[in-house]
């Protein structure tokens, strides 16, 4: 791996550059404060690819939209671009209308507004949310030509806060034989998932009302969801109105025909909750591409449900020899962490992988180490070392090893 | 969970009590028991009918031609190169079927079957998988009493992951 | 101070509630994904609050707008409610036509587009900015009935990542007689401010190109902006094009006319870059306020330019007692931490505040000892202790004590 | 700073050369010292009328009027209870009335003036201000010598603050 730093420049050089001229902007005063601000015309190129899974008229708003992330800096996912995956489209909630309930092996139902909740105790989780479906194109048998968005953006990472979920549950009161919550939202899907007691007392499970400080988009579950720190995204309730505590997994739809992952002797594995260690280079990668030999900053994310990121290593010839990447400020547990190494490009074709190892010593596997438990088509729970070819050219492109 | 627990006034409890019975019109999850399965039957006869005016524009004359997903046939593909995950080679509960048909089926207009209707045409759809006879009838007990071909075929991950 | 915990309900009690009713939103399909999200058509109270300094054809997008702080939660800014302070507007930088000099007592100057600053090495600060001006309305002689967010909302924090200036000037090479540096904005109003070298070196300043993730917004300095951690929001230039090493402060208007402090003697006192340790409840608040006797969350923000927040202490009755409020997460320096504490409201009449103390031993002041040393119109650097009284109807109003 | 530097060939680093002159058009701000004070003069009378057309509409016919920001008079203020800060009664150096001028003013057409117009109006502005007198003509080097009334009024906290 060819890894240097970037240089001072010693000797003063001749000018390359034009006389600086001054913009039309400098000369007449700009546009004035507004409600509330958006991205800059220039970055409307900045957008979600959008996925719809059905065609047309026979599944509208049931699909996905990716995160960017090969044009994302730093670690938190701004909300108008936080990947969003519907089963059937976002509800229009009127909040004043909504309410949670939470009810079954309780002492005593009780619905919620989500007024009620705002005036509790809050706490906020600064943690990725990641689809159990991210990186499926991975799981193809040919490597598609996508951005790094395209192939691994159904991840994003906020600061929630809420209501500790254990303490709704202490408001009903627990009936010690309940066992497991069944989620549910007020979409038209009614999406339900059934979630294990033990994310919830003593866990980190919470009811979500804000994200990045303000509340949450609809595409977010708004007026209210479950945040599960590290857990399947698809678990994460959104536009949550129901929970009922019950005595084992109510085997919904989703649960069992759709999000269990499928061995090579054909049965299925349910309730795999927790996303794997991953990483993947953000820059360079497909459309982000260097456009000279020269020097470079790789950059990239590295996360694990399990935990804290320790270690990421940045191979630059198809994991022959790896360098150790430099992790940007605090990794915290089950979020997002930055990686960033200096990366001397010669001009050479280059085979580019990033390996991440979180502190319960998981390390990612490759695609071929991945895939040996699974079924062909097996595609959830990919987190498989990507690997970006470079060619000669600059182009950079997906490829399996 | 909270600090400190103390008894106090409803008045500062966040939330407002209810009753199960209010909460009946949401309640509509049924887990492998058959739990909270409501009253009314449908048959197979009354579900192919129902299934051709409601569902066969997304799923298929015969639930295997799409676009949306196959919800019928696939049987002993598991293990194959191109696996047919359908209601019949795949689900394991029946119950799984009406309680997801019932809560969000037909796409566009779910929660508009009535109970008796979402019997018949979960009846049609196992019949049409091979799982009852042409001339059955569900209901909530013969529903409960359904054994899928590949129920044996999931292993729960957890707890034993974690 | 009357503070007590939510507490569980024990007996089952009889339903107050309506049967709960299917919305319509849960019976048809709703609204497919996109490119770029927004928030709730029910959040669009949730504004900035536009003040215009000048008469209409007088200055047109010179003023501010405030965060609506007690409309948020959490300590991240969103981006679109990010508080503006702008002097002649916002200007529409083409980010392809945009540069930025480093020049003057330098080896060699150089000129780098935002794609050169955006292959560089990154970091990432999390970090608040807070305008100079923040607070003003307290340093008038009546307290004015305004929102949380229009009286202290001239603050956001987010997550800023880009160049650390240091490495910008170790590219251009420091002439030893350099010891301030000229900022410049690329705005028309050209504004320009004078940072001692010793923020750059060794320091934590940076020329930021991303914000919670995504590239700035144009009215926080797109496409490149200084962030000087902790320091007053002025001098954190925006639409930054030009940096000039210098042997001392340009006494630019900002830094003389404007931005400083006048003492009793008539005196003013420039170069206070430091924004003072401060905090403020959110909720309750003016508008957000309790509807009925029992038991509330207090929850608001504390923050102090010299590094970490240590402590915060709640007060009911004007400061007469005093109890230690909840930090949540971990206190960052120089970013905003959120306090919490339950609060039990009898009913009565009551004064709330909150006091922030720093790591530095710092202790917010009362508006009484915050005066002390200002001539009667010195309105920059407001850090006084905040009283809101809340009156046995609720209403909360802003006092002086 | 870097963690290691090294030479490296320029079209490795980071940025573009450039030269001063290269810079010049950008190259506006004035420090005390006069530094970078362009060639050209104005005179007060020459200001008065640029006044009258480009400036009293906001600033007001005298200076004191407003609806901006007021410029002229206050002086004995700083005092008071009531302070009125302007380029006479508060400002402690003349260049910042050129430096600023120049690049912000007037508000809808920043860098319209030619420079022996900003000196122009400096000097009018100096002179309703009671500081130079009505025959003045201001340039690189007069400009230099003017010293404000409140040139002692300012301390600076900084370093001794940190
Ligand atoms: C307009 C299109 C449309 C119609 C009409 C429709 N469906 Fe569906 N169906 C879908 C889509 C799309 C999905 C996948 C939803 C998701 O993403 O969760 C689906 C999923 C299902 C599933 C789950 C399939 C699986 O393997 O997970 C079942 C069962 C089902 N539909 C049954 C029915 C029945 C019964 C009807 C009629 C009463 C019906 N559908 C009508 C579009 C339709
Ligand atoms: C259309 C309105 C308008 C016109 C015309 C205008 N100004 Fe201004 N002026 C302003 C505003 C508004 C400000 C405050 C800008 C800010 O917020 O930084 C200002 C600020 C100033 C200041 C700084 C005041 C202080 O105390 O900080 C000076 C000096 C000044 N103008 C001089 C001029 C001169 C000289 C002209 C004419 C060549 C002029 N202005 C024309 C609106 C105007
Ligand atoms: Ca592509
Ligand atoms: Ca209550
Ligand atoms: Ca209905
Ligand atoms: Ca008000
Ligand atoms: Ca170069
Ligand atoms: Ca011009
Ligand atoms: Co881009
Ligand atoms: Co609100």
């Amino acid at each position: 791996l060819g890894v240097a730093a970037f240089g001072g420049v010693a000797a003063a050089g001749k000018s390359l550059a034009a006389p600086l001229a001054v913009p039309e902007w400098s000369e007449v005063p700009g546009l004035p404060m507004s409600g509330y601000g958006q991205p800059s015309p220039f970055e409307a190129h900045v957008q979600r690819p959008v996925l719809g899974l059905y065609p047309e008229g026979t599944g509208d708003g049931a699909g996905v939209s990716f995160t960017p992330l090969e044009h994302l800096e730093g670690t938190i996912t701004p909300n108008g671009l936080f990947f969003e995956r519907h089963h059937s489209g976002i509800p229009e909630i009127d909040p004043t209308r909504h309410e949670l309930v939470i009810h079954g092996l309780v002492r005593q139902p009780r619905v919620f507004t989500s007024e009620d909740l705002v005036g509790m105790p809050l706490i906020t989780q600064t943690v990725f949310l990641e689809c159990a479906g991210n990186s499926l194109f991975n799981s193809l048998a040919e490597p598609q030509q996508r951005s790094a968005g395209e192939i691994h953006g159904l991840i994003g990472a906020a600061e929630w806060t809420g209501v500790r979920l254990a303490d709704l549950l202490d408001l009903v009161g627990i009936d010690p034989r309940a066992t497991w919550i069944l989620a549910e939202g007020a979409d038209a899907a009614k999406q339900s998932r059934s979630i294990p007691l033990s994310k919830i007392i003593d866990g980190d499970a919470m009811v979500a009302l804000y994200q990045n400080g303000e509340r949450l988009r609809p595409e977010q579950g708004y007026p209210m969801r479950l945040v599960l720190p590290g857990w399947q995204g698809s678990m994460q309730t959104k536009w949550l109105r129901r929970i009922k505590l019950v005595d084992g997994p109510t085997q919904t739809k989703d649960e069992t025909s759709k999000y269990s992952l499928s061995q090579k002797d054909g049965r299925a594995q349910q309730f795999i909750f927790e996303m794997g260690v991953k990483s993947v280079i953000t820059r360079p990668s497909p459309g982000i591409a260097p456009t000279r030999p020269g020097l470079y900053q790789i950059s990239g994310l590295a996360w694990s449900g399990a935990g804290r990121i320790v270690r990421v290593q940045v191979s630059a010839d198809g994991g022959t020899s790896w360098a150790d990447a430099l992790l940007d400020g605090d990794a915290r547990p089950k979020m997002l962490t930055r990686f960033r190494l200096p990366w001397d490009w010669s001009g050479e074709p280059a085979l580019l992988m990033s390996r991440a190892t979180d502190e319960m010593g998981a390390v990612q596997p490759t695609r071929m180490e991945w895939y040996a438990p699974w079924a062909p088509e097996q595609l959830y729970h990919q987190n498989a070392i990507q690997v970006w070819s470079v060619a000669a050219t600059g182009e950079v492109q997906n490829v399996y090893l | 969970t909270l600090a400190i627990l103390s008894n106090k006034a409803e008045a500062d409890v966040p939330g407002r009590l209810i009753s199960e019975s209010e909460i009946a019109a949401w309640d509509i999850s049924i887990p492998p028991s058959g739990a909270g399965l409501p009253e009314g039957s449908g048959s197979v006869a009354d579900g192919a009918e129902l299934y051709a005016a409601q569902c066969a524009f997304c799923h298929g004359a015969t639930g295997t031609e799409g676009p949306a997903d196959r919800l019928v046939g696939g049987f002993g593909s598991l293990t194959s190169d191109a696996p047919t995950k359908t209601l019949g080679s795949f689900w394991p509960h029946a119950t799984t079927a009406f309680d997801y048909i019932r809560r969000a089926m037909p796409f566009y207009a779910p929660g508009s079957l009535k109970d008796s209707e979402v019997y018949a045409v979960t009846a049609y759809l196992l019949h049409l998988n091979g799982i009852l006879p042409e001339d059955a009838r569900l209901d909530a007990q013969s529903l409960r009493a359904v054994t899928m071909p590949n129920a044996a075929g999931f292993v729960a991950a957890y707890p034993s992951d974690n």
